[in-house]
């Protein structure tokens, strides 16, 4: 089958601002965009460049504007597209070059969330015993690829990119509300920041983009209501 | 070569804000409340009466009750902080820069206070005809 | 690369961030040890994230189970090449390591009473091979992720330095010794050099040469090529392991845990052929003999239509357990194959997926460089590059996220131990000198072949003549185009010569890796006049441990390898048949 | 940004949320004046009533009222939502729930507002 493949290129070398550059490929319906891309680069043009590494689904390397939605290229088919394919780095992120973005800020924020157990007291010699219930309470947020698809295509962000982020709230939700952690009351004030969840206006890009389907929005709600309740 | 230390780089340590917190609640504290008192008000105005029915002193004269005093007031008021504090969100999304956000904050909140007062006025001090 | 180079100096430097970099990275913060962590991706995106089935430990949570039946399942597993040493090591430290990565915040899926939970896994037995035993801890389907997650969040937390997107291109050997790396940073093209007392390689496999592979595009086997071209032998080459089930056609991963749960394999026929091939463990036989059965089907015109694949069944489990159980691998076969696994059986075929062989190391991790166990100071290796070895000549499910784990931390101990000990080393006179010629080179070049065809060409040989069945005739085929290819790969060109994001030279450069890669691997599988675990000769069919069981070591004399053999440790178990 | 990406029903529904709002929000400013008048201008006031009366303002009556009835019915989604984060799950058929009830209040509403200016025309009495 014969698509056009649109791509908005970027060489900071040689251009002042992103231009479309289009491509015309014959491929298999069930081809992913991230083929689309690969026959691009090892058979037209080499020089263009963006993130990829596991080719399915789980690193979170190759977000990317894929036909005005955020989308993993290696997540989604052609047939799922149709015959004019349009491909554009994450909106509301620097362009380092073609498809690639700066993601240090993205990953700063990341950190900014304390994303990692805390649990001062000296452990077991076993394990810390953890019921089935408790566990499934944060499993969904525990999937997150920090592919970055989320925050970058959510309103709130591209208006204030000072907001900490869906991606961002989703890690903390995952020890927030996982039993064995005690650093959530820090986590919880840190989110009940300016930038933080109350930017959320549940407007779900942020849901309708991850490649690996988290409900943001109700991991976001949620710790807002946590912080509702801790204020209460 | 200046090297970016990815742990500072981003954004400044955040600190908790309850003043957010409170407009976030209270905007929807308000929002449940208007969805009574805004929709009534449309209605009375639209659907039980019409406008070419109403004049100043029919609304005076409905202020004789002090019940639609109240009644109205509380809408103001709901209304009055609902709003303006849903255009505070709007402006802190689209306007940036410290000194344009500086001015339409301010210039915000002294509409609000003089609305505030006015509709107050209007609502309290209005003498009743008969 | 006109600009001088950054010189930055650490105690401790870690090439790659997977899990294996990643623990070796957290021992040393935990030590107080001034560390770097260089690695190409972004940390979360190293190919550990994609491992799936689960991390084996003999907790004994769900049944009856001991160490010692695991280092057993280890060694007969490893078809006897296996080091016992290593391997007793690696099936005792299994037990604290998994209760560590517990304490760490690894969200395991739990039993009805709260500890963390087992299941089945190909190859793992109780008392010594009577039948399958739950051993392998796991986190759905997505173990690999979260032990990634969990090792860079607790990175975070004790503050390791990292440098993202700085791509490692030479090693600083000198007079036989360690003095750090140089590398080049995507973002900006500069070159920098990091001088250090210790240096970890951790970058993971190199199935990428294979066409049809479970491994990232992005393993390309960097750390062990830059060791072999810096004089370091590497170990048991030939031994590359194909996993069974590659979903056909694109060799994405369906995890071994969808047998471990109940899952079975259809011939064409709708036969469960491995009754024929192991009676015992049937589809849980370890992955050499399931890979090995497959093929066997697919040439007796067994194959789903008389086509190269064959059907992995998981339907008759219920939606309950696939949802609970296998929610990524089943999504895999709906995303990429169209089969909704509820209902149908999934195409799959024998995939590209683990290299037993890489840079010889010994239990502390320290590299060491010939066949007397010589430790070269301050160079390390762990994980998938690394060979200490546990895999032998076939390595078991689950025992690899355990080996980067227990190695890797291992290397991270005896690193802080060194650092402690050793005087920073000094750089060669011109650190840079000979990789930035090299890459110069390579960046200049406008007129010339496409390093994307040469790298095409190199995975469609090994593929048809290196994989799981091998002769002296397909092996000398391979030789003889591999060697073409390297000839050729000196005239290729680089497109881009721009200064930000070159991604196109440095995929060039991975192109010259993956050649010295496939070059070495050819070479000692033709040597080894035997069949022995994931290396299966059909001309020499059958084992031979009198004159093979023995580690071969490929050195670089001349720009080409060189065969030599090192002895096998053996502690508890003396070889013995192998069978299933 | 707004029109480079493919909003969805969630985007969709935040969109017309907050013009809604602003919009009334507008409206309120100058109600608030023009309610100033009953008391210190009762003439003017009459006059504006009568401008609400005319046919360009029921016209414009009816905009308010569907702005006010979205942004109240969606304002509601909104916290249904924040109250069961459970309910995140169906937040597009609570969209769509919404709108049935926009049209079903809302038709007979416009109907009402607009009587007077189109009952003539279809001939049914003011
Ligand atoms: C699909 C799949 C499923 C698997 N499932 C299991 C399983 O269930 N159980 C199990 O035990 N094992 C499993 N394995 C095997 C296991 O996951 C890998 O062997 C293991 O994760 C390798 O880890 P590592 O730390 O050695 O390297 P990786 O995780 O591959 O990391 C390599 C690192 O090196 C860096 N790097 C590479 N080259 C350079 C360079 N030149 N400069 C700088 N940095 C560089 C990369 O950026 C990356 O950070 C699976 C493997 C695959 C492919
Ligand atoms: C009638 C019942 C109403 C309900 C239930 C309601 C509910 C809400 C809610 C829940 C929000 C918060 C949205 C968010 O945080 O994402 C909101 C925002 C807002 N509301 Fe209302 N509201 C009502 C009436 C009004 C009225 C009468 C006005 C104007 C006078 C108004 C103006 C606004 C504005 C400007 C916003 C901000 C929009 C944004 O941030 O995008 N609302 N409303
Ligand atoms: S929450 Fe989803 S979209 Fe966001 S970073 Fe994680 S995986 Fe990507
Ligand atoms: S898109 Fe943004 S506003 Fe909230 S629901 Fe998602 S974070
Ligand atoms: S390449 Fe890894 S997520 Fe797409």
């Amino acid at each position: 089958m014969h698509v056009s493949l649109r791509i908005q290129r970027f060489d900071p070398d040689r251009d002042t601002a992103s231009h479309w550059v289009e491509y015309g490929l014959d491929v298999d319906p069930m081809a992913r965009v991230l083929d689309l891309l690969h026959q691009v680069k090892w058979e037209q043009d080499s020089s263009l460049a963006f993130r990829r590494s596991c080719g399915h689904g789980i690193c979170g390397s190759d977000a990317m504007m894929i036909n005005g939605r955020n989308r993993l290229a290696c997540k989604i088919r052609v047939d799922q597209l149709g015959r004019k394919i349009s491909v554009a780095p994450l909106p509301g992120l620097p362009v380092v070059k073609d498809l690639v973005v700066d993601m240090d800020g993205f990953f700063a924020k990341y950190r900014s969330v304390h994303p990692f157990l805390v649990n001062d007291d000296p452990p077991p010699a076993q394990e810390r015993r953890q019921s089935q219930a408790q566990r499934a309470v944060f499993d969904d947020t525990t999937k997150c690829i920090l592919c970055g698809a989320c925050t970058s295509s959510c309103p709130s962000f591209w208006a204030r990119p000072g907001y900490v982020g869906p991606a961002a709230i989703v890690n903390a939700h995952r020890f927030i509300f996982d039993s064995r952690d005690q650093g959530g009351e820090e986590r919880l004030q840190i989110l009940a920041d300016r930038d933080g969840v109350w930017r959320c206006r549940t407007i779900f890009n942020c849901v309708d983009a991850c490649p690996r389907g988290i409900n943001i929005t109700r991991a976001i709600l949620e710790v807002s209501a946590a912080i509702v309740e801790k204020s209460a | 070569m200046v090297m970016i230390d990815p742990r500072t780089a981003g954004r400044s340590r955040p600190q908790g804000s309850g003043f957010e917190l409170f407009v976030w609640y209270l905007m929807r504290v308000t929002g449940v409340m208007l969805f009574v008192l805004a929709l009534a008000h449309f209605s009375i105005m639209h659907f039980l009466f019409d406008p070419s029915q109403e004049s100043a002193s029919w609304i005076a004269a409905r202020w004789g009750s002090l019940a639609w005093r109240v009644f109205d007031w509380t809408l103001l008021m709901m209304v009055l902080f609902h709003s303006f504090m849903g255009v505070r969100t709007v402006l802190l999304d689209y306007v940036h820069g410290t000194r344009a956000r500086l001015l339409s904050m301010s210039t915000l909140y002294i509409v609000a206070l003089i609305l505030f007062a006015a509709g107050t006025a209007v609502v309290m001090t209005l003498p009743v005809v008969a | 690369m006109e600009a001088a180079p950054v010189i930055h100096e650490f105690e401790a430097v870690i090439v790659g961030a997977g899990g294996a970099g990643l623990y070796a990275a957290l021992e040393l913060a935990r030590d107080g040890v001034q560390t770097a962590v260089l690695t190409k991706l972004y940390p979360t995106r190293s190919h550990t994230g994609a491992a799936q089935g689960g991390i084996c430990a003999a907790l004994g949570n769900q049944e009856e189970d001991h160490w010692e039946w695991h280092m057993f399942d280890t060694v007969k597993g490893g078809d006897y090449l296996v080091d016992q040493d290593a391997a007793e090591i690696l099936a005792r430290e299994a037990i604290e390591t998994v209760i560590e990565l517990e304490h760490l915040g690894l969200p395991f899926n739990r039993t009805a009473d709260g500890r963390i939970d087992q299941r089945r896994f190909g190859g793992h037995t109780r008392n010594f091979g009577e039948a399958p035993v739950r051993r392998a801890c796991y986190a759905a389907d997505r173990t690999g992720h979260m032990i990634l997650q969990t090792l860079y969040q607790q990175c975070i937390k004790h503050d390791v330095r990292f440098f993202d997107e700085y791509h490692v291109v030479d090693l600083l050997v000198e007079d036989g010794v360690s003095r750090g790396v140089v590398a080049y940073r995507l973002a900006d093209s500069s070159l920098h050099v990091f001088r250090s007392k210790a240096v970890l390689l951790a970058t993971g496999g190199f199935g990428r040469m294979f066409r049809i592979t479970s491994n990232a595009h992005t393993l390309t086997g960097d750390g062990v090529a830059l060791a072999y071209r810096r004089g370091i032998p590497l170990q048991d080459m030939e031994f590359y392991q194909f996993h069974p089930t590659g979903l056909a056609g694109l060799g994405v991963l369906l995890s071994e845990a969808a047998r471990g749960e109940g899952g079975i394999l259809l011939n064409g026929k709708g036969e469960r052929f491995m009754e024929r091939y192991a009676p015992t463990l049937m589809d849980l036989a370890p992955r050499d003999v399931v890979s090995r059965a497959i093929y066997q089907e697919i040439r007796a015109g067994r194959g789903v239509d008389g086509k190269d694949y064959v059907y992995l069944d998981v339907h008759h489990l219920g939606r309950a357990v696939i949802d609970e159980k296998l929610p990524d691998i089943t999504d895999f076969a709906r995303i990429y194959q169209g089969v909704e696994p509820y209902t149908q059986p999934v195409g799959i075929q024998p995939t590209a997926h683990y290299a037993m062989g890489g840079i010889p190391t010994d239990v502390h991790s320290r590299v060491v460089v010939d066949e007397r166990n010589t430790v070269l100071p301050g160079l390390y290796a762990a994980g998938e590059c690394a060979c200490v070895s546990v895999h032998g000549a076939n390595r078991l499910g689950t025992n690899s996220l355990l080996d980067i784990l227990v190695f890797g931390r291992r290397a991270g101990l005896d690193m802080a131990r060194f650092a402690r000990e050793a005087d920073i080393p000094d750089l060669p006179s011109d650190p840079v000198g000979p990789v930035a010629t090299e890459l110069e080179a390579l960046r200049s070049r406008r007129e010339g072949e496409s390093p994307a065809k040469i790298r095409r060409e190199l995975a469609d040989v090994m593929m048809d003549d290196v994989s799981v069945f091998r002769t002296a005739d397909t092996l000398r085929h391979a030789q003889g185009v591999v060697d073409g290819l390297r000839e050729r790969y000196r005239w290729v060109r680089v497109r881009d010569g721009g200064a930000h994001f070159n991604q196109d030279l440095l995929e060039a450069r991975e192109v010259g890796y993956q050649l010295d890669v496939a070059q070495v691997t050819v070479a000692a599988a033709l040597a080894r006049q035997e069949s022995r675990g994931a290396h299966y000769r059909e001309d020499f069919p059958e084992r031979d441990d009198a004159s093979w069981l023995k580690h071969s070591l490929a050195c670089r004399v001349d720009g080409a390898p060189e065969l030599r053999y090192k002895p096998v440790t053996i502690t508890r178990f003396t070889p013995k048949p192998r069978t299933y | 940004m707004l029109l480079r990406y493919r909003a969805r029903e969630g985007m969709l529904a935040w969109a017309f949320h907050r013009i809604s709002g602003v919009a009334i929000w507008l409206f309120v400013v100058v109600h608030v004046v023009d309610i100033y008048l009953v008391g210190g201008d009762p003439k003017a006031y009459n006059t504006v009533l009568q401008i609400y009366g005319s046919p360009i303002g029921r016209v414009a009556e009816v905009l308010l009222g569907a702005a006010l009835l979205y942004h109240a019915l969606n304002g509601l989604r909104i916290l249904i939502i924040d109250l069961w984060p459970a309910m995140t799950v169906y937040h597009k058929a609570l969209w769509y729930a919404s709108w049935v009830i926009f049209v079903l209040v809302g038709i007979p509403g416009a109907f009402i507002i607009l009587r007077p200016v189109i009952g003539p025309i279809l001939g049914i009495g003011a």
